[in-house]
């Protein structure tokens, strides 16, 4: 398994975290990735940025364990895990999910699974900044219900 | 019994603390009695906070797992990444 | 609608097409894609080289309709369908889906969406160069209850 | 009545043939019987193809619908591209 997991302030290059996802390995068929980015308006409110604030420690380990998890239930090559902390702006990317595969349904699968557990279960937390003033973002109940899909499969 | 408490996010900003250590009196068993026992001691904002979450040693945890000497605990709101 | 639709021989670059499909809105929070890649070995035997066949006209027309689908059944705010044809060599890129939305779930379910139908109603074949000579690539029966599985939805 | 014909991966290599107009007799209503013709006038290689595909005018069709004066009509296997 290639498996790299990362927090960082720095943002990443989609392409350049795909070839190194896929690194030699002629065997990979697919690869699926997910990347997420802050939206210039949330719940009606103009957002001018964003603060990413996460546990050092519990982060890389919380996220190793999620990836362990869809290791389990399918059979891929590899996954890789890139989560920005700090301050963001619109447009910015926050997150990367990408995993590999042989064929494509294990690759689709286990990268949503990864990202529905990452947003119920990584220790992440944004603020953002509107003309109100700033404000954490609360959890959002489809996301809940997002993760919780996977425990009756 | 001596326990290192981590606060995060908007938890965080209400108690205006990253942590603190606290020396715990005997038969506090749980988090659910570790946090009732801190907003009894000055933490009431461990009580305002919706849907609190626990970790203890850096994995997710529930109210009613154990809390031990040397653990390190942390609480915070529902996580928001991604 | 953000979309677009290329059948072509030369590569193209991941981060590029989905800079291209995000453009600048930044009501976009999610992009998920897709990449489908030449692989070294199927069914037992080493793969030299691939050599990828399509009907012109009806290609473009084929995966129009397959994104037009998509969008009917998800708000997603662009796709992005990249298909080569010509010789092609174990490690080479040859499709590439990429969908955006507001939130992740329809960006996923619509991205599979689409790879399963181009799978099975876009009029792409594929030769495969092995040791045993060169062999026109069979369709698996897996690919078509992929397709069938979004009937029932 | 005067169709476009075309041909394409295994099938196109085993007939080698890409593309032929013919001219049919009156009658031919449907791609079956269109398919059916051309197997009795020397494109057995339609029969020898599992699961053989249809296409007109650069749709998707089976094997009951229409066949019309100036179709383009092609014939394949499945699909396997992506």
């Amino acid at each position: 398994m290639n498996t790299c997991i990362r927090v960082q302030e720095a943002d990443f290059d989609l392409s350049t975290e795909v070839a190194a996802l896929r690194g030699d390995d002629a065997c990979v068929g697919a690869v699926v990735s997910f990347v997420g980015l802050v939206r210039d308006t949330n719940l009606g409110d103009g957002v001018s940025s964003m603060f990413l604030e996460h546990y050092p420690g519990m982060t890389e380990k919380a996220l190793e364990q999620i990836v362990t998890q869809a290791q389990q239930r399918w059979d891929i090559l590899g996954a890789r895990v890139v989560h920005r902390v700090g301050e963001l702006a619109p447009g910015d990317q926050i997150v990367l999910v990408a995993v590999s595969s042989l064929h494509r349904g294990e690759a689709f699968a286990a990268c949503e699974f990864i990202m529905d557990y990452l947003k119920t279960q990584a220790p992440f937390w944004k603020r953002e900044d509107t003309p109100q003033g700033a404000r954490w973002v609360d959890a959002r109940e489809s996301d809940d219900q997002a993760a919780q899909r996977w425990e009756s499969k | 019994m001596s326990i290192r408490i981590l606060y995060f996010a908007g938890l965080r900003e209400k108690l205006g603390l990253n942590e603190e250590s606290v020396s715990l009196p005997e038969g506090l068993g749980t988090l659910g009695e570790l946090k009732a026992w801190l907003c009894a001691n000055g933490r009431e904002a461990l009580a305002e906070t919706p849907n609190l979450r626990f970790a203890v040693n850096q994995n997710m945890a529930r109210e009613t797992d154990p809390v031990l000497d040397g653990d390190e605990v942390a609480f915070f709101p529902p996580v928001t990444g991604g």
